[in-house]
């Protein structure tokens, strides 16, 4: 645990070395990149350390604050998160300094490289704390950072928007989480994680309702469907490096409180199993299907979080329902697919992001219709996204498809059915999957491929290795993980019985049946690659020698394509948002061409958040209405003010008295 | 894996060997029912050999996410096909391979429908676009009828689904489910009513406009790979089908339902129109219902 | 002696404020009263002197924390001072600066005195000291903001008054005779009369319940808060309802001894819900930052009588809260004095982008409505999650619920005020010189700032004592 | 004794309602003073068995300062601000009379669920006592001129200091000389307060003084 305190205190001087440093950027870039790396290198050893099955002594000491203390422990599941947060954070604080090098002017580097060391850090206290006070002090500091990497550009009034929508949010969670913890720690009398689970009440409304509380305060930071409306307004607006942090790291906090409550309790209920199972379903659909429906590459990427937290939500369903039916190898499965899915998850989104990032910085906005033709311009921001697009998709031979073969495996086979409706949900899985595809074809497509449909994307180059440096990393992450996953896998699964309080050796033999597979999967994964690189061969050597020409792409009969004339992203969904019209709401705005000789023609599809635009925004408008009318109650007259003394104290004389 | 040198051999050569001849039964039936000659049966060969003897022409927008997308499709196809049981067990079979399988054939579509982008025509894009529509539908009504088998069979996978043993615990399901699979084949290898692959009119096209730039051996290996994904899906229709029987017969049974399948392909497309775009989804939703239906007998 | 000279100091200063003869020398009596103040209080703290039974003037655990806060917070406010009224030299300070050294006087006699006729008279002498600092201004708004705090406070103090007669009262028919002495009325505990002292408690209730500004009885607090200068706001929001809620506490004391703190409970904790409620429906896209601090005022008066209604642990929690409140108002209210001085506005269609026009005043701003709001790391997190554990301790989830829930709604209100004048596009027209803010104005703010992180990291262990001590005294727990 | 007391006690609540139904300005103020003169014999007649020198000053000072020294000042500030002379209810006189009924029926229950402090013969003084006080507190909410508001707020302060009477004997000179000076106070302070208010707006109409509002 002194590693871990060491870590955390580099992370914190890599936080506050940048502000006296200011005035030389490049040392102050530097040493706070060098403080990073250590900090994040010294955390990662001890986690994977933990991971391989060491064991490290749980750190107490006494903190005088009323109900808290300093107990921090690194179990299995808590170095399991580690590893992303210290891997992300590494990867990105990399690609960061490069970023905020572009960015000078536009960005205070100082402030960012504060609160993105800060968040690293309070992320990793969060994660290690068996104090309820200890825990909610990490996660608003956590809060707070992200709020302040938001808001990072605060000039502009949709970055002020979405902070305040995020501030909120995370409030509303934290508020939740207080309720939680308060209920629970007066039950044991202690805020101590492990008393906290000892005294926890037996199934009943009073433990539905503690996992309520539960599912509100983290789901909100999850971005469980009906709590994500913050998500694609916050994620797109922060620099991209902390994006990728955000939607990366900061959003599995979520998933790792949920575990670390489900954890706890002794008995669960078979109903939330099929809570999580249908907050899944309708994250991954919906989450998907709204990513489709947007222009703006980092917003699209944040829809995409919403779907892969359904499919994280999914495995943690499985896990539950497991749980409730006493199937060890449910446990196992479906903890361990949200287990390796929030890893997943934090690689290829993380690394999704920083290529956003580049593509951002490259076209001065972040806007997919008006590039193009990238991935000649931007040979290796491209191919390192199209990995990440790849693994995103859940395509084989990539990282994504292992975790997402873990939970179809739980949700179809025989030995762990305990529920029939789990069949359905890998019907929504499946969807999720081929919308993925869809989405990442058009965005990738759109900003890759063909040709430029504007002047930035003519010019557009990639960016300095600083910032590629880190996306190979994480690319290189995701194959390894798709081409050897055993190793990953294993890990996961250790911490999914640990979660299930399970002995790491019970149900061993089914399940390594159940894992076997993934070792095939691996190796076709790798024949895959093999093949098609075997016949890319076949075709040069049967090329050579021979004419290859090049030529304009064929424009079926027209002889005069501009570019402008590509397919765009929009129309590229449109099949698919007309088909799910009833659900997307898309809006229109259409002008069409008129006259014989058309001047002006415009179109406009925007798709507004059917939580944030459609419910909450008119409530809390209407909300407000009623709240000014009641507001009339302080309407400047003292006389009325009076009379409210009045009647206020013959009240109270006439019912106490 | 027991799985003897023979049959290995046997179940390889036929993967490579015999998909174009399956496309020609789909002609000769097409001809048969209109009342035309038609092509030789061997016309798929004639050109593909003729194909991998040309040079090439690529676009200058395109990079080499153009070039990747046939070889890394045909890769894709032929590995669904070792996936795949044709006669006896599959080659490579483990428990979750039909969803390994799925999702195998969706990288083949990603990358292509990425190549089809890169060359950056509108009419290329249009195909993509429509090709990725239709599977986001395709897909779950295949994992559905994948979990319907597991459900029936126990096991996930696609060597134990496809046995043949089923219809007298699960004959409805298995109606349902090969009329499921049956419709999903039509839609994933671009065959009326989703798609027409004998049009001549971009606009209306879906896999062949997706293809149109590509030339020369690329051309030769998507074709090609087509081939072997029609094939590898009628293998699978017969397998729900016929009961295995591995050898000779097993082999003879199994070349005669693949026939049969192809037949039936080519009668479903010489008697309906390509169907209305917007009605494709529709289309597979009763593919995805019919699916579910078969979750739900299943389960009971 | 010391207690003595807590009183005698500053009010041997206020009368050397009325004969200075020098205005521009005049405001620098303010820290130097305060500091000697702070220096006599903190060796109270140090070494608390034994309480003497029956004397009219002896120091216990909950007067050395009103005590304390208020000497603190009066020291910032009144170094604060000297830069506040330097900048507005054109306005007589004589009767501003008398009156805020009165004001400690006399709510240094509240926080030292047993008995509580004097205790009401040293109350009614805080409420008439604090009409000028209000009316500084001298403008219509401060005006009728003064009009309406003095009627209101009038009131007030009278119904408290009358809420004192009642005790002495529950007192008669014994031996004794009437008692007004707390140590008499502790003694006689049970034997008092309990319908006296009901509506004693009732009484002292709306009375000094009005100069806390407890909902329904609040309706002065926006105006005077929103119209008196940001120290003088500071020093009504620490240390006049400081004094008021400790009167509130003698009461309950009283009750207590007498065994009738169950009828107090359910008053308390619904006059607690209710002054959540109106924060919120008021703080909820509220124009005026000054008015908005007004009724996050009022909300922290209802946690605080919400804390003493649900008991045990809940009491030490309001004890800390009101350590924490007492700080937090005084940064958020002198931060808000910068602001509104560097616009010359404080409404928030104005007001934006003070991070750039004044980044350290906004940045503390910032990180008060944080801290404030009970966000970690800061002290009202511990305090407010304290409550919120004793209230689901005492079986109350509907209430941990509620004021979670109307926490939550409280949020939105300061947070989106105070972001909305941190962050944005700053005015075109440039600072003037008297606008900008500078070390002085910025120091005591800033330490305020660090004393409520300190508090949220670390409470010095003889901290806790004192307040286990108070809290011992109201039945409370230590947690 | 005792029935003069009594007397002297309902005088009081009937002045109360004189006030509540009187129009013109300087009647309340002349009710006021008579309603002060009224309460400054009281200790005399209530606390018969001592006429200590105690009793005597606060008699004496409480005469000149409710019976002469605050009608005083009111009647200077009506005459220096040249208000007009209507009183400008919000509530009508008559419905301000039947409130004022309610109240002291009010009173009488609220009276009656406390106990009588022994040593004290007027089983009257509490009630009156709460139904003065509360009728002040109707005065300050019914009326618009903040005059009237002032003169509502001192019978307010008549009744806290009858019911101070109860107390009378036992409590320290402290007490009293806390409430003469709250009075005192309160009528200098308000009377520079109303002062400012008439030089600021050229009245003291509280219409004026409502333009701090949500």
């Amino acid at each position: 645990m002194r590693l871990f305190l060491l870590s955390t205190a580099l992370l914190t001087a890599a936080a506050t070395v940048s502000f006296p440093s200011a005035s030389r950027p490049r040392l102050a870039g530097g040493l706070s990149l060098a403080l990073l790396a250590a900090g994040c290198l010294t955390g990662a050893a001890l986690a994977l350390f933990v991971l391989a099955g060491g064991e490290v002594a749980p750190l107490g000491a006494p903190w005088p604050v009323p109900l808290g203390s300093l107990q921090l422990a690194l179990d299995p599941l808590s170095a399991f998160f580690l590893v992303p947060i210290y891997t992300v954070a590494l990867a990105a604080g990399t690609y960061g300094e490069g970023y905020l090098e572009r960015a000078r002017g536009r960005l205070d580097a100082s402030y960012v490289r504060f609160f993105f060391s800060l968040l690293t850090a309070s992320m990793a206290v969060a994660v290690c704390a068996r104090n309820a006070v200890l825990f909610l002090v990490g996660w608003e500091i956590m809060a707070l950072c992200a709020f302040f990497l938001v808001c990072a550009q605060d000039r502009k009034p949709e970055v002020r928007r979405a902070g305040f929508v995020y501030i909120l949010c995370t409030h509303s969670a934290i508020l939740c989480l207080f309720v939680l913890f308060a209920v629970m720690g007066s039950r044991a009398g202690s805020m101590e994680f492990g008393a906290m689970a000892a005294a926890l009440p037996g199934p009943g409304p009073a433990l539905n309702g503690l996992f309520a509380l539960a599912l509100t305060g983290f789901g909100l930071k999850a971005g469980f469907m009906p709590f994500h409306f913050w998500l694609p307004e916050a994620h797109p607006v922060a620099p991209s490096h902390a994006s990728a942090m955000l939607s990366g790291v900061v959003l599995k906090m979520g998933i790792y409180g949920l575990l670390r409550f489900i954890s706890m309790c002794s008995s669960v209920p078979p109903a939330w199993g099929l809570v999580l199972l249908a907050i899944g379903a309708s994250s991954s659909v919906l989450g998907v299907l709204f990513a489709l429906a947007q222009h703006d590459l980092k917003r699209l990427l944040a829809y995409h979080s919403i779907e892969n937290i359904g499919i994280i939500a999914l495995g943690m369903g499985l896990g539950c329902l497991g749980l409730s039916h006493g199937n060890g190898l449910l446990v196992t499965l479906g903890f361990s697919a949200a287990l390796l899915h929030v890893l997943n998850h934090s690689l290829f989104k993380s690394l999704l992001f920083l290529g956003a990032g580049a593509y951002d910085q490259a076209l001065g906005g972040r806007a997919i219709e008006g590039a193009g033709g990238l991935l000649r311009r931007m040979p290796w921001t491209s191919t390192f996204s199209w990995v990440g697009a790849a693994a995103i998709c859940g395509l084989p031979p990539f990282n994504g498809f292992v975790s997402e073969w873990l939970v179809y495996y739980g949700l179809l086979a025989r030995e762990v059915r305990v529920s029939q409706y789990a069949m359905f949900a890998a019907a929504a899985l499946a969807m999720t999957g081929a919308l993925a595809a869809a989405c990442f074809t058009k965005a990738y497509g759109a900003l890759t491929l063909g040709e430029p449909r504007g002047p930035a994307a003519e010019r557009a180059a990639d960016p300095g290795w600083t910032m590629l440096g880190p996306m190979a990393f994480l690319a290189a992450a995701c194959l390894g993980i798709g081409l050897l996953p055993r190793p990953f896998v294993d890990a996961a699964a250790r911490c999914a019985q640990t979660l299930g309080r399970m002995s790491a050796t019970a149900g061993s033999p089914s399940l390594e049946g159940a894992l076997r597979p993934l070792t095939l999967v691996g190796s076709v994964g790798a024949l895959a690659i093999l093949l098609a690189g075997l016949f890319w061969l076949c075709r040069t050597a049967l090329l050579a020698g021979r004419v290859v020409g090049a030529g304009p792409t064929w424009g079926c009969g027209f002889t005069a394509p501009t570019p402008r004339m590509q397919y765009t992203a929009s129309s590229y969904a449109q099949p698919l948002a007309r088909a799910f019209d009833g659900l997307l709401n898309e809006v229109t705005e259409f002008a069409p061409p008129t006259g014989y000789w058309p001047r002006r023609a415009s179109f406009e599809a925007h798709t507004p958040d059917p939580v944030l635009d459609r419910a909450l925004l008119p409530a809390s408008a209407r909300a407000e209405q009623a709240f000014v009318r009641a507001r009339r109650m302080q309407h400047g007259r003292l006389q009325y003010y009076l009379l409210y003394v009045f009647a206020f104290l013959v009240f109270v004389l006439l019912w106490k008295l | 894996m027991n799985l003897t040198l023979t049959a290995l051999c046997a179940h390889l050569s036929a993967l490579l060997v015999l998909p174009p001849l399956l496309l020609g039964i789909i002609a000769k039936t097409k001809a048969a029912f209109g009342g035309r000659k038609g092509p030789p049966l061997l016309q798929l060969y004639y050109d593909l050999f003729k194909l991998l003897g040309k040079g090439a022409v690529y676009s200058r927008t395109t990079t080499w996410m153009f070039r990747l997308g046939p070889v890394l499709s045909l890769a894709t196809a032929l590995l669904a096909g070792l996936l795949a049981p044709l006669v006896g067990a599959a080659p490579l079979s483990f428990p979750g391979d039909a969803v390994f399988f799925a999702y195998l054939l969706g990288l083949g579509r990603f990358v292509t429908a990425a190549a089809a982008l890169d060359a950056g025509s509108s009419f290329e894009g249009m195909g993509a676009s429509r090709e990725v529509a239709f599977a986001s539908f395709a897909e779950p009504a295949l994992i559905l009828a994948v979990a319907a088998l597991a459900g029936a069979t126990g096991s996930l996978s696609l060597g134990a689904m496809f046995s043949g043993a089923l219809w007298r615990s699960f004959g409805a399901g298995i109606v349902l489910v090969g009329g499921a699979l049956f419709l999903v084949m039509l839609a994933e290898n671009s065959r009326i009513p989703v798609d027409d692959p004998a049009t001549h009119l971009e606009l209306t096209m879906i896999h062949e406009v997706m293809v149109l730039d590509h030339g020369g051996p690329d051309l030769a290996f998507i074709l090609y790979g087509a081939s072997v994904r029609l094939l590898v899906w009628s293998s699978l229709l017969v397998r729900l089908a016929l009961p295995d029987a591995p050898g000779p017969y097993g082999w003879a049974a199994w070349g005669a339902g693949v026939a049969v399948v192809g037949v039936l392909i080519g009668a479903v497309e010489s008697s309906m129109a390509r169907a209305r775009l917007v009605h494709v989804p529709q289309f597979l939703v009763v593919a995805i219902c019919a699916a579910a239906f078969a979750v739900m007998l299943s389960l009971r | 002696m010391e207690l003595l000279g807590i009183i005698l100091v500053p009010l041997a200063a206020s009368l050397a404020a009325l004969a200075w003869p020098d205005a521009k020398s005049r405001p620098l009596l303010l820290p130097a009263a305060a500091g000697v103040h702070t220096l006599l209080t903190l060796r109270l703290v140090a070494a608390p002197p034994a309480a003497a039974y029956g004397a009219w003037l002896s120091l216990d655990a909950l007067g050395l924390l009103l005590l304390a806060v208020s000497s603190l917070v009066s020291l910032g406010c009144n170094i604060y001072g000297v830069a506040y009224l330097r900048g507005h030299s054109e306005r007589d300070n004589r009767f501003f600066v008398a009156c805020t050294l009165f004001m400690l006087s006399a709510s240094s006699v509240v926080a030292v005195t047993r008995h509580l006729g004097l205790m009401w008279v040293a109350m009614e002498a805080t409420t008439l000291a604090a009409a000028p600092l209000i009316h500084f201004q001298h403008s219509d708004r401060s005006l009728e903001a003064t009009w309406k705090y003095l009627i209101m406070g009038g009131i007030g103090i009278g119904l408290a008054l009358l809420g004192t007669y009642f005790l002495a009262l529950a007192g008669a028919g014994n031996p004794e005779g009437y008692a007004l002495h707390l140590d008499d009325l502790l003694a006689l505990g049970p034997r008092l009369s309990v319908p006296w002292v009901k509506g004693a408690f009732v009484f002292i209730l709306v009375g000094y319940g009005l100069k806390m500004g407890l909902s329904p009885l609040h309706s002065w607090k926006p105006d005077a808060y929103g119209e008196a200068p940001g120290m003088a706001g500071a020093a009504l929001s620490a240390i006049l309802t400081g004094c008021s809620f400790l009167g509130l506490l003698r009461a309950y004391q009283v009750c207590l001894a007498a065994g009738q703190v169950e009828f107090v409970r359910d008053l308390l904790v619904f006059m607690g819900l209710l002054s959540l409620l109106t924060a919120a429906l008021f703080m909820l896209s509220q124009k005026d930052f000054k008015r908005l601090l007004a009724y996050s005022s009022v909300e922290h008066m209802g946690l605080l009588v919400l804390g003493l209604g649900i008991g045990g642990t809940g009491i030490f929690a309001a004890l800390l809260h009101f350590v924490n409140n007492g700080l937090g108002k005084g940064l958020l209210f002198l931060t808000a004095g910068n602001i509104h001085r560097a616009y010359g506005d404080k409404t928030l269609n104005h007001v934006h982008g003070a991070l750039r026009r004044v980044p350290v005043s906004a940045t503390l701003f910032l990180v008060g409505a944080f801290a404030i709001t009970g966000s970690p790391p800061f002290g009202l997190f511990i305090s407010e999650f304290l409550l919120l554990t004793s209230a689901a301790g005492a079986g109350r989830w509907a209430v941990a619920l509620s004021v979670a829930g109307l926490l939550g709604v409280i949020f939105i209100g300061m947070a989106g005020a105070a972001l909305s004048v941190a962050q944005g596009e700053p005015p075109a027209k440039p600072l003037c010189q008297e606008q900008g803010e500078s070390l002085l104005t910025t120091m005591v703010p800033a330490a305020f700032a660090v004393a409520l992180l300190a508090l949220g990291l670390y409470i010095p262990p003889w901290l806790m004592d004192r307040l286990g001590a108070a809290a011992a005294l109201l039945g409370g727990t230590r947690p | 004794m005792d029935q003069i007391s009594q007397l002297l006690l309902v005088a009081t609540v009937f002045l109360g309602f004189a006030l509540l139904g009187s129009s013109s300005m300087s009647g309340c103020v002349n009710l006021l003073a008579l309603q002060g003169y009224c309460l400054s014999v009281l200790p005399f007649f209530l606390h018969h068995e001592e006429h200590s020198a105690r009793a005597v000053l606060l008699a004496a000072g409480m005469a000149f300062l409710k019976g002469w020294l605050v009608p005083r000042i009111l009647l200077h500030a009506i005459r220096e601000v040249r208000i007009a002379r209507e009183v400008e209810p919000l509530v009508g006189y008559v419905p301000s009379l039947l409130i004022g009924v309610v109240i002291v029926g009010l009173s009488v229950v609220l009276g009656q669920r406390l106990p009588l402090p022994p040593g004290n013969h007027s089983g009257l003084l509490v009630p009156i006592s709460l139904a003065t006080m509360m009728m002040g507190l109707f005065l300050t909410v019914s009326r618009l001129k903040a005059l009237t508001q002032v003169i509502g707020y001192l019978v307010f302060e008549n009744g806290i200091y009858l019911f101070g009477l109860l107390v009378f004997r036992e409590t320290p000179w402290l007490l009293e000389m806390g409430i003469l000076l709250d009075v005192f106070a309160a009528v200098f302070i308000l009377g520079i307060v109303i002062q400012h208010i008439s030089r600021q707006f050229d009245s003291i109409h509280t219409d004026k003084l409502t333009q701090l509002k949500e």
